[in-house]
């Protein structure tokens, strides 16, 4: 349990140093907002099973009230955080009243339907600005630090991810949590030991919902605008896919997720540049255009070969090695 | 001896993690009527699913005419020659009888004689009466007789039989025990399970008691009244 | 108090065409060991399901401890102490034995939708789950996970879960399923121990396990009721020697 | 000039005229995805960029090799149903016993390579298609003129579902088909091929798609994009319908057509949601869908 | 003083979707012809040039522009298509206080509401497009009009615009109907058009949204009881449509390759190298760069608030324009043309399309530097 905290910690502490090390902080950030995001979403599908496929929407349900309550309303920063996480916990509740009544790819497939029907309302609606986006949201300050400093506003991100992180690994490791596991488990027994399932799923996609709704008004507050491109359903395929590539089911996946698929898109233009200048094969010059094909390409070897994600797979490893051969059966 | 028309050798089956079949060994010669016996639970179900390579994994040998049939697909054995009356029936719900009946094809083998339609629905009038009905609005008599019609369709001549009188009234359970009598004069080689032993004792020429999962047991019929105590023990409750 | 703790009345299921269950009446003492029997398929599980309210009945009324539970959910159900195990094991296989019976007492302690709080709460049940886990013989097990046990011993786990929810009435399908001779055993005396003080009813294909722990018997055969009543008598009912137990010798003998 | 609620007729006809032929469409997909999840069980994400590849292969027929559109109507499905018969044996079928969304989500990745391939070579700016010359022009239908080719469109189509019910519930192939979607394992113990019935039913599941496609094309842009949008409001038309038989599906596909086009007389705003409240409403009513069987 | 002891351009465009053909990669190639026209030094440094696709969506164009500027070290940005892109961008450049200027988008308000000190508006804007066609085509006769409005920025402003042009010049609004960015059925936007009485449809989109509203009237048979008026229609738009389907319509244009020997004659320079005539964009975007590029040579740095300055105090005199002059708002204003589309018997040429019917002149086609909402135009 120790060994565990301190991993945690030497991870954060190592982020906290990145911007010092020449990282891109703008860059940092974004990741951090994704994997928060991830890790919202990894709660619902690692801990209850339920794959929703519209996770958009409570990115993008952030992104616009919390850009709204900054910019329109004047709310101070944290209140305008406050209110996006809130707005989106509360979209969480309609549509988990309506999806849980399915399972399976049913469920799937109506978080994905109710979240395109979001993303239409978003289109339409005026104070979302359309197509264009919300724009110009100011930083403001947060508890007296003046958020316009990118490095400032930087510690203050990574804050709000190591809180909300830790309220994950609460929820994870709290009395609600071990019903979820028990949920994901085997359902049709915790039912008949006395617990209404849908009602702790229910709690669980409102819970998942509000964390990834902070992760998408971190996200606004960081880049001073929310668009249509949160909401929409390939951000929802996105944050999956993160998940899958990190791993379902455990803490630190979606946070290698997010990294290796932020980064892929980010610098996938110069991987192809590099390839096209080794290989001599101009086609690769135009791979920076190309993101969705290679995501796709990945989405695939995850789900025929590598289904526990990175870091579930590492975890498998370890525990093969420390322990050799599985107890045999009596 | 001619080659078995079908040989089982240490057979083991599981569905899941639940190891069922422990090392099933069966010979069944050409014409011959074998009847598995047991308990509820036994395994004799499952042993006629895993010939067919219906159960979760499996090892051991199957060999149907001499021919290894372990490592083939559930369709491939089929079609060395075999024809299967499951348990629960398998009347299609979304098909009518008629179809129900049409649906096995034509085995390649064709070792056994394939029946017309015509000669099966003279054999059971009732399902020529409602060959138009959705299968499973049958009642389950009906259902019974159509699970065992539409395997004499095909040319198969192995019949794996899992209780088919089960739930039928005496009288259909007599024409079901001439019919078996004819198939067998036909040459059709049979295995059958069944609970009923009155319907199955005059039928079999071999019997074979399965408990927990092994052969306990395996006598040819004349030899029966040496067993009968040890089959009380095994059969009785 | 009646003397029932159970009853049902006309308790039907039809599926798409097929009537699965068909008007049982159904009627279980308190504190009896009451068996299910009958031919596979003749309705046990699903007999089960709608008591549970895992189906719901397309037809009658379920009354439990002199409450009319038809219109209430699962959970509801449990809740009120009526508890059921499963035909196929059903353990939660990635958490500990230990965690898998505390599941079922934790919610005893209301704090089960307590997202924010830690286990360290929970850990004040242990002391009684390892109580009930000695019951069975799991106690050295408690920390293994229960996808590595044998399988008879999941079984047994799975009696110990459903025992620490303190039931009123314990459904139990087919607990001996797919066991050992010893197992069998095992779990047959575990169930006789466990069933003081409260009412079972099981679902069992191993007559030797009903005949020794049953103390009334009900037997279908095609969803409806074909005999009820002790062993002795439900044993030599001709309709259920014709249906379900095969023969007797005596018949066996004389049909040569 | 007669008027309802308010609306003139002729614009009331004529949208729901249009809404018939965004139905045919609807119907169409979800058709194949109903057969498709019947023997495979998965839920074929991939169904929205196989039609779009059905469109550009229309699209690029004409433009690199001068092939006509009714030749591109007989052979972009046919290739299709070729990639099918790939994408299954190569990748499907390593899925069916796991759990079925990653059936969902390996047919998402195809999507996104396919969706892609055709962006990186062709952006995602529609290329435009011509009508046929058989089908150029316009009819006066009174209340409105209607371009020959979409009513073309609705013929076709409904044509071809009722084909595919037709061959599914008449034929004794389709009996096959409706046996094996009800007990694959009984069915194979019969004899019958069941893995290569499943491959051909996907593939014919996925060449239905792009008939759809070819249709599209000259009404729509041939654009990488096509596909993605229409085949969530698919999704929304199957979660409605409820997989439950094939003429659900074709009802329920043409009926959702039609709903959406009269939003669009009375309340243009919510005519892109109003097939995701509609399935909203029948959740809360009949969770199990219009035609969907309990569970 | 140049910052990184280079001159680094960069330019985010549409290079993959509906407005691709009229800047996209024709666009950078204009771009590289006047950086190689100044023999690819400026002030005495090397110049580079990056390029991004914006897709249209405004946050790609923005974070796109922040990376550039914070970690590329930008000095001139150039916004290519999309208005909405170019408001995000123009935000971004401002405060990171570097030259942006604009040139594919339309929308007014980038330098009216939502001016900056740094951001240059070039080529055209919805205003000017406004009193060009919404005038000729009211003065023709079309007085009620319905609009068909793309549902971004740039429509929304060209409606309004044209609105106003419209009902000053006596007109009427019966109606308007938004699609989305990149529609791709218009079917029942046209219907709806049809059902409203109007004898003129106002085109409010562009590009490929144009191109296919176009077509689809043609096929409901809408143009036999409507007269379309494409309010932004750019050679390629043209092309594409052919000119059986687009004669005799009119469109203003800032620019036109067949315009004069000058133009035509950097115009078969950019044909060589792309195949294609370059559009008023790919036109505006060599000038643009060019004269930025001087204004660094006679500044002798790449300080953005003096080459601003500088930019802002040069006239702007080359094929492109004749004395264009930059506003204290950032509007640069020249003269514009109403075109009409030829007869399909009166081109000589592939791509000679047009007749220039009036030439509109720099003041009455752009809003009056006196009226601009701009804060920075002391009154
Ligand atoms: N699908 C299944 N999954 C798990 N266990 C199964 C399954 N089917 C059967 N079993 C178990 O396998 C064992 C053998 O069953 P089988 O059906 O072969 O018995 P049987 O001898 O045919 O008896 P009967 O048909 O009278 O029940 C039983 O314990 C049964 O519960
Ligand atoms: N969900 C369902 N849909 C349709 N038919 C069902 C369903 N569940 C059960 N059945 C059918 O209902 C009948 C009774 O099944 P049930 O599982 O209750 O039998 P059982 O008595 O428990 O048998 P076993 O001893 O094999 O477990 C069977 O014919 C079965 O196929
Ligand atoms: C190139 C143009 C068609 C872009 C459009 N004018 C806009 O401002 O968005
Ligand atoms: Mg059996
Ligand atoms: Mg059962």
């Amino acid at each position: 349990m120790n060994s565990k905290l301190i991993g945690y910690a030497a991870l954060f502490v190592g982020i906290a140093l990145l911007p010092a090390l020449g990282a891109y902080p703008i860059f940092v950030m974004k990741v951090l907002c994704y994997a928060l995001f991830a890790c919202a979403f990894n709660l619902l599908v690692g801990f209850t099973g339920l794959l929703s496929f519209g996770h958009a929407a409570f990115l993008g349900t952030a992104g616009y009230v919390c850009g709204h309550a900054l910019k329109v309303w004047g709310l101070p920063t944290p209140v305008g955080l406050v209110v996006g996480s809130l707005a989106a916990a509360g979209v969480g509740l309609v549509f988990g009243m309506l999806a849980i009544r399915r399972s399976g790819i049913y469920f799937s497939m109506i978080t994905l339907a109710l979240a395109q029907m979001l993303y239409f309302f978003f289109l339409q609606a005026p104070f979302t600005g359309g197509e264009d986006g919300l724009q110009s949201v100011p930083r403001g300050s947060f508890l007296g630090l003046d958020l316009t400093n990118d490095l400032t506003l930087f510690y203050v991100v990574l804050g709000i991810f190591i809180a909300a992180f830790w309220l994950i690994y609460r929820i994870v490791h709290s009395p609600f949590g071990q019903v979820l596991t028990s949920i994901r488990e085997n359902e049709a027994r915790a039912t008949s030991l006395g617990y209404d399932t849908a009602h702790f799923k229910l709690l669980a996609f409102v819970l998942s919902a509000g964390l990834a709704g902070l992760a998408g008004a971190t996200k606004t507050l960081m880049l001073g605008f929310a668009t249509l491109t949160d909401a929409i359903w390939t951000t929802s395929g996105l944050v999956i896919l993160m998940t899958l590539v990190g791993g379902m089911g455990t803490l630190v996946g979606p946070i290698v997720g997010a990294l290796v698929i932020i980064a892929l898109e980010n610098k996938i233009g110069d991987l192809g540049k590099l390839l096209a200048d080794t290989t001599g094969v101009a086609w690769f010059n135009g791979l920076g255009e190309s993101v969705s094909l290679v995501t796709g390409l990945i989405f695939i070897v995850c789900v025929l070969a590598f289904r526990r994600g990175l870091v579930g797979e590492a975890m498998a490893l370890w525990e093969k090695r420390r322990k050799p051969p599985a107890t045999s059966a009596s | 001896m001619a080659t078995p028309a079908l040989e089982i050798s240490n057979l083991h089956a599981w569905y899941g993690e639940s190891h069922i079949l422990h090392g099933i060994n069966l010979s069944v010669q050409p014409g011959q009527v074998v009847t598995l016996l047991g308990r509820n639970g036994a395994g004799r179900t499952t042993t006629l699913r895993a010939i067919l390579g219906l159960t979760g994994a499996r090892k051991g040998s199957i060999k149907i005419h001499g021919e290894e049939a372990i490592d083939l697909a559930t369709h491939r054995i089929a079609q060395l020659g075999i024809g299967y009356c499951p348990e629960e029936r398998g009347i299609f719900a979304s098909l009518t009888a008629e179809e129900n009946l049409r649906l096995p094809p034509p085995l390649r083998s064709k070792r056994g004689k394939a029946m017309s339609e015509a000669e099966i629905y003279a054999m059971f009038p009732n399902l020529a009466e409602r060959r138009h009905s959705p299968g499973t609005r049958l009642s389950g008599g009906e259902q019974q007789m159509l699970a065992v019609a539409r395997i004499l369709r095909t040319g198969a001549d192995i019949l794996l039989l899992d209780e088919i009188s089960e739930g039928l009234a005496p009288v259909i359970v007599q024409a079901l025990a001439r019919m078996i009598r004819t198939l067998k004069s036909q040459g059709f080689t049979i295995v059958m399970v069944e609970q009923n032993f009155r319907f199955a004792a005059p039928l079999a020429d071999h019997f074979v008691v399965i408990e927990h999962g092994e052969v306990v047991l395996s006598f040819p019929a004349a030899d029966l009244p040496a067993h009968q105590a040890r089959m009380d023990e095994l059969l009785s409750v | 108090m009646s003397e029932f703790i159970l009853e049902t009345q006309d308790l039907t299921k039809e599926f798409k065409g097929f009537t699965a269950v068909d008007s049982v009446n159904l009627r279980v003492q308190r504190g009896h060991i009451h068996a299910l029997l009958g031919p596979n398929g003749a309705g046990k599980t699903t007999c089960f399901n709608l008591l549970t309210k895992f189906l719901t009945p397309t037809r009658g009324r379920i009354v439990f401890a002199g409450h009319d539970i038809t219109g209430e959910t699962s959970a509801q159900i449990a809740r009120r102490g009526v508890i059921r195990s499963f035909q196929i094991s059903a353990v939660f296989p990635h958490l500990t034995v230990l965690e898998n019976v505390r599941i079922g007492l934790q919610r005893f302690t209301g704090t089960s939708f307590h997202f924010w709080k830690g286990l360290t709460g929970l850990k004040t049940l242990d002391a009684k789950v390892l109580a009930l886990l000695e019951l069975v013989d799991l106690r050295d097990m408690a920390h293994l996970k229960a996808a590595d046990l044998p399988y008879g011993r999941k079984r047994a786990l799975e009696i110990a879960t459903t025992m620490a929810m303190e039931p009123q009435l314990m459904l139990l399908d087919e607990p001996t399923q797919g066991m050992g001779h010893e197992d069998v055993d095992r779990v047959t005396a575990l169930i006789k121990r466990v069933a003081e003080g409260r009412t079972v009813l099981m679902v069992e294909h191993n007559m030797k396990v009903v005949a020794s722990i049953a103390d009334r018997i009900t037997v279908l055969a095609r969803g409806a009721v074909l005999a009820e009543g002790d062993y002795a008598t439900v044993s030599k009912h001709p309709a259920v020697l014709e249906a379900y137990m095969g023969t007797e010798a005596t018949e066996l003998a004389g049909a040569h | 000039m007669t008027e309802l609620f308010g609306i003139p007729m002729p614009a009331l006809l004529g949208q729901l005229l249009l809404g018939l032929v965004n139905g045919s469409f609807y119907a169409m997909l979800s058709l194949g995805l109903a057969v498709i999840f019947g023997m495979l069980n998965i839920i074929n994400f991939a169904h929205g960029a196989l039609y779009m590849m059905g469109a550009f292969l229309a699209w690029m027929g004409m433009d690199l090799l001068g092939l006509n559109y009714w030749v591109m109507l007989g052979l972009a499905p046919l290739l299709v149903g070729l990639l099918g018969i790939v994408i299954e044996r190569t990748m499907l079928q390593w899925l069916y016993k796991l759990d079925h969304l990653y059936g969902l989500l390996l047919t998402f990745g195809i999507t996104l390579v396919i969706e892609g391939v055709f962006r990186s070579f062709y952006g995602v700016s529609g290329q435009p298609y011509s009508v046929p010359d058989a089908l150029q022009g316009a009819t006066n239908l009174g209340f409105m003129i209607l371009p020959n080719y979409r009513g073309w469109v609705v013929v076709a189509s409904l044509v071809v579902c009722f084909a595919v019910w037709a061959l599914i519930e008449k034929t004794s192939l389709g009996a096959t088909l409706r046996a094996g979607t009800e007990n694959p394992r009984l069915v194979q113990a019969f004899g019958i091929n069941v893995p290569r019935m499943v491959t051909l039913t996907y593939a014919g599941g996925v060449a239905l798609a792009a008939f759809a496609g070819v249709l599209a094309a000259p009404i729509l842009q041939v654009s990488a994009l096509m596909g993605s949008n229409l085949i969530i409001v698919v999704f929304a038309v199957v979660v409605i319908g409820g997989m439950g038989s094939i003429l659900g599906s074709i009802v329920t596909g043409l009926g959702l057509g039609i709903i959406e086009g009269l939003t669009k007389v009375f309340y243009p705003e919510a005519s892109n949601t109003v097939v995701f409240v509609v399935m909203a409403i029948v959740l809360l009513v009949r969770p199990a869908g219009l035609f969907g069987k309990e569970k | 003083q140049v910052s990184g002891d280079v001159i680094k351009i960069g330019i985010i465009t549409d290079m993959s979707g509906l407005y691709a053909d009229i800047d996209g990669q024709g666009g950078v190639e204009a771009i590289k012809m006047a950086i190689a026209d100044a023999k690819g030094m400026a002030a005495g440094k090397k110049i580079e040039l990056l390029f991004a696709d914006h897709q249209n969506k405004a946050d790609v164009a923005s974070a796109k522009a922040r990376e550039w500027l914070d970690t590329q070290g930008l000095d001139v940005l150039v916004g290519g298509t999309n208005s909405g892109a170019n408001l995000a961008m123009a935000k971004v450049a401002a405060e990171k206080k570097r030259v942006f200027i604009s040139i594919g988008a339309a929308s007014a308000r980038l330098t009216n509401e939502d001016c900056t000190p740094y951001t240059v508006h070039y080529a055209y804007d919805t205003v000017a497009l406004a009193n060009g066609t919404g005038n000729a085509v009211v003065k023709s006769g079309g007085k009620n009009w319905y609009f068909l409005t793309a549902d971004y920025a740039f429509g929304a402003s060209l409606q309004a615009d044209t609105t106003a042009v419209v009902q000053k010049a006596g007109g009427k609004i019966v109606g308007s109907v938004k699609h989305p960015l990149s529609a791709s059925d218009f079917s029942s936007f046209l219907l709806q058009a049809q059902g409203s009485g109007a004898q003129i449809l106002g085109l409010a989109n562009a590009g490929g949204d144009t191109i296919n509203s176009i077509k689809a009237a043609n096929e409901f048979g809408v143009t036999k009881t409507m007269k379309l008026a494409g309010l932004l229609m750019f050679i390629n738009d043209v092309h594409s449509l052919g000119l059986k389907a687009t004669e005799g319509m009119y469109l203003t244009d800032g620019w036109y390759w067949n315009q004069s020997a000058e133009s035509r004659a950097w115009s078969r320079r950019f044909f060589e190298k792309m195949k294609r005539m370059p559009s008023m964009l790919q036109a505006a975007d060599y000038s643009a760069i060019a004269h930025y590029l001087k204004a660094v040579d006679a500044t002798k740095t790449d300080d953005s608030d003096k080459v601003i300055a500088k930019m802002k105090a040069t006239k702007i005199n080359d094929f492109f324009a004749k004395n264009g002059e930059i506003g204290a708002d950032g509007r640069m204003r020249y003269d514009m043309y109403l075109m009409q589309v030829k007869k399909q018997a009166e081109s000589k040429e592939p791509w000679d399309y047009y007749n220039v019917v009036q030439t509109i002149p720099a003041n009455e086609a752009y809003t009056k530097l006196a009226d601009s909402k701009c804060p920075l135009v002391k009154k």
